[in-house]
């Protein structure tokens, strides 16, 4: 067939015609209107069946005995060992500690009440810095992830700020504000603004393409595109950042309130450890030390996990969506 | 610059333009150099000079914490030794505070171990002091530089200096981590007292001073506090001259009122033979010794630990000699570095 | 209805930057209710022509008129939410075209049941299989209510007995609200099964390289023997275009 | 048809035979040997051609244009912002320095070589601490992917000591180790492990199953199975946690530099910043957090990013490769 | 060579863990030399059947034959290391063969030049298309030089054109080296197309519900009307199987 050929064939009129007519049948009582669609229907039907299986999500014994026991089996035979060896080579308990010592020093700080304040100040200042953070940086994100030429401005000292350990920003927030919780919340700003800013920003980096046209295809203005579209595609990097974002407030926080004590600034968990490393308690540090972990881990599970894993449920990113 | 100027007229036309500030913030160290602070708030003296004014306190480690306080707004005033003092000034081209006062002299010294007893002996060794660029450490540097050793402020030279806080000093020099140290009082007596390995006194930087005295701690306030509020800072002189003259009355009973706030603010008193000799080894006194100040100056670029700059300006002493010339006592010298 | 036009394509030419001509003088002209399929290998630009019609870019030269109601547009992925049901993804649609919020649901009941697919409405994509969610879009499409449907390759994912199946849906609703569709494709025989006219182009640039019309669509199957025959003969004369790229 | 009608044919002796021909011919010298064969090799060269679209770098100015030049022009116009304010403003030198100071304190430090002394000494500890890591992390996360009731029983501790900030460990390690580089060392190491670990956990696990059961089929034992195929597939994971690694490194040995000075201590960056505190010297607080900055961004940009790039343009996971 | 028996099912059954039975009561030969297809629809356990012959699993019940030198599989992906180029992805099968170090290079350059790829030997996967990409699996798989070569829906993933086109570069391979093929698909064209032999499985459990022989497999397209008809016949009796699942 030679290159431009083309084989035109007018007499398609008829089969025009029977569409015409079956289009004027209403879409809404459509159910039994075309011929052999019980049968396409059933066999639809079949193959639906057959394409997905359903969610059997593991049982909770099943997930119990697989990811939750063994971590504490192996916690609680690392403490035994430890209380074997203490008890075995009688090492200076000025150095180390058994386990007991240092249950019996979180049992001292609960007592005394110095414990709780100190668990209720950092997590208070944590959480206010954290919020704060939020609210600075998610209008920030949105902004540079929008505009793409300030991101290409902004994006990469954001980035860079990153990599910028937020203990060195103490000596100079403690010039600035002295030893007030200012300089706290300061340090606490710089480490979380920028990975909730990154966050925002690569979530909406993500967005496949293909739901933006999607969006303008459908007839979305670039405000309903922003908000019914790229927003809620964007949320998984954006929770990302935010789990992040705390891991950092909580971070800068505890270096704050290592270095920064005294002054006005309020007694914390790293007040509490500094103290204890001034008085020499090996006992009270590792007591601490332990319960800034706990709470770190459980701040994570109780908040962060279960939205996270609820989000991605619900869009079938999670081992155990089908397909 | 306006600020400055600003505040070395505000005491003449005081009464004119300002009233008694509703809060003064004061900042000290549990320390016993520190005694006209301690003293001063144990007796209530300050209360009873401020009357209306509340008084508020702060506890600090070291100096830079408390400039750093004062820098920021936190607190008004503070005892505190004279090269903080000298490098808040120096740093915020004289806008920063002015001294109005001392409070204490004396009372510091090196301490080293058995086997060093010349300064012959100290090549190679490792020797701490309390803080960078702070009264004992410049002291230490121009000291050795003197001895004809080098030093700088990275741990390197012939003698290494590292600055390491007073507490920590003393657990490594027990451990043998260090072969001595320059502290002030009453670390220099604690580390006779607990530091072990024949801790004995090499030098004692009265020695080095004409007439023995050098300045250890001064009372600082904040420029702007002084500006808008003369009659709180006079209240405030009033209270201090009180205290030092206190401790200069009560000899016997200081060693007591000093340790129950030690007590009270560290959660560990002194032993009895360590604040005994402390406090034979420092002098209190309302002079900030002007005279000195130039030299420490010197000394602090000398040993790097300073930046160049001009501490004309640095004493306003009206308030004091004012205080001090109506109880008929001797009005004291600010050197020509500022308001007499 | 018969006989108006409903896409009319007049040289058209595209070009992306600095890079080589993708199109190059493409005339086309599309009736209303008309069922036309885009044949063409891999990188022709095809997509590239569906973009151009559905508003989503720019010719670089030519002109293009579509309706004003403008074109619904439906992918090779479906490119459903995947935060939002079945249901709601077809609402999404509805709520962009301005249907006021009482009307969607039932309207999107409706549609999901065109597609029989009433009983998903409240499943989310990932737990539908790929028929599913493609049949999901195809709603989504209907739900635009624009007289033209593009297709860019929208069964090229599924598997052979899926795909089979979507083409006689596809057919029905075709029949049923006479929809002028383009369906671009690069599967010979999908293309002879569907279309009622089949628009072969040339690889680099994209042109026009044949046409054929098929007379009778009613009762097609993909292995009728009609269907066969025009593949052998589509198939010849693409195989030459791909042979041309060898050299 | 009946559910269990077979439609057997027995005579299909005849094309059997003609296969059993065909394959008799050698491997080797079989360009031309089929029918048709030269046909289908040009529609296949053609198709190749066709579905085959050469990587279009973009160029290097274009590069520099759109992501370098950015952000320096916009750090540029930062500092001339800056400097404006300092002149206009005058606000108290001790608070808010001028850029001039800033770079006056590095010249000075440079001059009087503390700031050389400084970075050589913490860089030297860094990578020196990061080494440690590796050859301490590698091993152990290789042991936890590969032997899974390990990985479940340590896996979770493992991620939880992630959430512990570095800086906990420092009065810890001052009780330990007393002022001595074996504290910094120790932090940096409790720092980066984890990270490492979970790297190359993360890594192992996201290697597609898919080559894993490739790797069975052609033959491979355990052994080669891992070394062949896991461990190539499974290098994204490890370089990401690599880099993680570092910046865990970087930040911790800043946070012990910090708050441990003193005694055997050496004098680095953090140090530095510690002292210019001290001395109230904001600007050198600034250019020291400055050098710290500059210094963790070279690294990624000069070590990791490379790596890091190189890699994923090898398996085509950077935007680029075509498909 | 023909008439031997290759592989041999007898009374398959497999169950993963607790789940329902998947495979039931499978029977089946497959002689030396003889291409069989597998056709069945989504989830009826194809893939689990095949992977039972390549011995990636065992079964629950009965025994599975195969020869002693084991099978070569192919499956959907490609699954080539991404971080080596074409050439040594058959470098790696090679090695793993035992071949020597310096036989590899040439042998594998060999393999690559069987499926037309000699040109792209050092190129990486993700610069190759995905027709390329299985043409190099295949090569791998032909490295193996096992008497048994398994293929899990091995076009499924390609484009039409791709798809046609690698039917008959197998079919040329497989004529070449009289490898035993068992081809797993859900393309009822492409199993009437390439197959000696289809067999149909049903669905949950799957068990082998039809099975069909094709007479003259030379010179077969897919558009012949021999295959168009076998289609026809086998479509029926598929979806007859999936609407016993509908209900
Ligand atoms: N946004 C773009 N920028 C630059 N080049 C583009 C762009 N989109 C497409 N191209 C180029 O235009 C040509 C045609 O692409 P197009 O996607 O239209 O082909 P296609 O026929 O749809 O191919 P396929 O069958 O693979 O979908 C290709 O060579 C492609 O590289
Ligand atoms: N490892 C496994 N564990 C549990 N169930 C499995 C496993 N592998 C497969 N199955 C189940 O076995 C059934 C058959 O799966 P299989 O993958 O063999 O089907 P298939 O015919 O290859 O399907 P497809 O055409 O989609 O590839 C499915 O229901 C699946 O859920
Ligand atoms: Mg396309
Ligand atoms: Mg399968």
């Amino acid at each position: 067939m030679p290159h431009d050929a083309t084989l035109l064939d007018e007499r398609d009129a008829a089969a025009r015609a029977a569409a015409a007519d079956l289009a004027r049948t209403p879409e809404a009582s459509a159910r039994t209107a075309d011929h052999g669609h019980d049968d396409l229907r059933s066999l639809e039907a079949g193959l639906d069946r057959l394409q997905t299986s359903p969610d059997r999500a593991p049982s909770a014994w099943r997930r119990f005995t697989t990811s939750v026991l063994p971590p504490i089996l192996f916690v609680v035979a690392l403490i035994a060992a430890w209380q074997l060896y203490v008890v075995i080579a009688q090492p200076r308990p000025d150095i180390v500690p058994g386990p007991v010592d240092v249950f019996n020093a979180i049992v001292l700080g609960w007592e005394s009440g110095r414990l709780q304040l100190a668990v209720i100040t950092s997590l208070e200042r944590g959480v206010v810095g954290f919020l704060i953070a939020v609210i600075v940086g998610t209008p920030l994100g949105l902004l540079l992830a929008e505009v793409k030429p300030l991101r290409r401005a902004v994006g990469p000292i954001i980035s860079g700020l990153q990599v910028l350990p937020s203990v060195a920003w103490v000596p100079a927030a403690i010039l600035w504000f002295g030893l007030t919780d200012a300089t706290v919340y300061f340090v606490v700003l710089m480490g979380a603004v920028p990975s909730i800013v990154n966050g925002l920003i690569s979530g909406v980096e993500q967005v496949p393409p293909q739901l933006r046209r999607v969006g303008t295809v459908l007839g979305a203005n670039r405000t309903r595109l922003a908000t019914l579209i790229v927003l809620p595609a964007a949320l998984p990097g954006y929770v990302a950042g935010l789990k992040q974002g705390w891991a950092f407030s909580w971070r800068s926080l505890m270096a704050a309130e290592i270095i920064a004590m005294g002054g006005t600034i309020g007694f914390g968990l790293g007040s509490m450890l500094q103290q204890s490393r001034e008085l020499a308690d090996i006992g009270g540090v590792l007591a601490t030390v332990l319960v800034i972990l706990v709470i770190g881990i459980l701040i994570e599970l109780a908040f962060f996990a279960p939205l996270e894993r609820r989000m991605l449920r619900r869009r079938g990113l999670l081992q155990g969506g089908t397909r | 610059a306006p600020q400055s100027a600003a505040g070395q007229t505000a005491a003449a036309d005081a009464a004119a333009t300002t009233e008694p500030a509703a809060e003064l913030r004061l900042g000290y160290f549990a320390n016993v150099t520190h005694a006209p602070a301690l003293v001063g708030l144990e007796e209530g003296l300050f209360a009873d000079a401020l009357g209306d004014t509340e008084l508020t306190t702060q506890v600090f480690n070291a100096g830079p914490a408390a400039i750093e306080a004062l820098t920021a707004g936190a607190i008004d005033a503070t005892y505190i030794g004279p090269n903080p003092s000298i490098n808040t000034f120096i740093q915020s081209g004289g806008q920063s505070a002015h001294i109005v006062a001392g409070a204490a002299t004396g009372g510091a010294a090196l301490v080293v171990r058995e086997g060093i007893d010349s300064a012959k002996d100290l090549a190679g060794t490792t020797l701490a002091t309390p803080q960078l660029g702070n009264t004992q450490d410049v002291a230490l540097r121009s000291w050795l530089a003197d001895e004809g050793y080098e030093t700088d402020t990275t741990g390197g030279g012939d003698v290494h200096i590292t600055p390491t806080e007073n507490a920590q000093t003393l657990t490594l020099f027990q451990q043998g981590g260090l072969d001595g140290a320059w502290l002030p009082e009453p670390w220099v007596s604690r580390l006779l007292a607990d530091g072990g390995r024949g801790a004995h006194v090499l030098v004692d930087e009265a020695d080095l001073w004409e007439d023995g005295a050098f300045p250890t701690t001064v009372l600082l306030v904040r420029a702007e506090f002084l500006a808008e509020h003369p009659e709180t800072v006079e209240a405030l002189l009033e209270g201090h001259v009180a205290s030092v003259a206190w401790l200069d009355e009560h000899a016997d009973e200081a060693s007591t009122v000093i340790n129950s706030v030690i007590e009270k603010d560290t959660g560990k008193p002194l032993a009895d033979e360590v604040i005994t000799r402390a406090l034979e080894h420092v002098t209190f006194s309302v002079d900030p010794h002007a005279e000195t100040f130039e030299t420490l100056v010197e000394n602090g670029l000398e040993a790097g630990t300073q930046k160049d700059g001009s501490i004309d300006g640095l004493f306003d002493l009206r308030l004091l000699n004012t205080l001090l010339e109506a109880d008929d006592g001797e009005p004291v010298s600010a050197g020509g570095l500022g308001e007499e | 209805m018969s006989g108006q036009t409903a896409i009319r394509i007049d040289r058209l030419g595209k070009r992306f930057g600095a890079g080589p001509l993708v199109l190059d003088d493409v005339n086309l002209s599309i009736e209303t209710g008309e069922f036309v399929c885009l044949l063409g290998a891999s990188g022709c630009g095809k997509s590239t022509l569906l973009n151009l019609i559905a508003g989503l870019d720019r010719p670089t030269t030519g002109s293009i008129d579509v309706p004003a109601e403008g074109a619904a547009v439906m992918f090779q992925e479906s490119a459903l939410m995947p935060w939002l049901t079945a249901r709601q993804n077809v609402e999404l649609a509805l709520r962009l075209r301005g249907v006021a919020r009482t009307a969607r649901r039932t309207e999107a009941l409706e549609l999901l049941d065109v597609v029989n697919l009433a009983d998903a409405a409240e499943k989310r994509p990932h737990e539908l299989s790929g028929g599913m969610r493609q049949r999901v879009a195809l709603a989504r499409a209907l739900a635009q209510d624009r007289p033209v449907l593009l297709m860019d390759e929208p069964f090229a994912a599924l598997d052979a007995i899926t795909r089979d199946l979507l083409h006689e849906e596809l057919e029905r609703v075709w029949r049923r609200t006479g929809r002028t569709i383009v369906f671009v494709t690069h599967n010979v025989r999908e293309a002879a099964r569907l279309g009622q006219r089949v628009v072969l182009l040339s690889s680099r640039p994209g042109r026009v390289a044949g046409e054929w019309r098929i007379d009778t669509t009613e009762r097609r199957r993909i292995e009728s023997p009609e269907v066969a025959a025009l593949s052998i003969e589509i198939t010849e004369q693409l195989r030459k275009e791909i042979r041309r790229n060898a050299a």
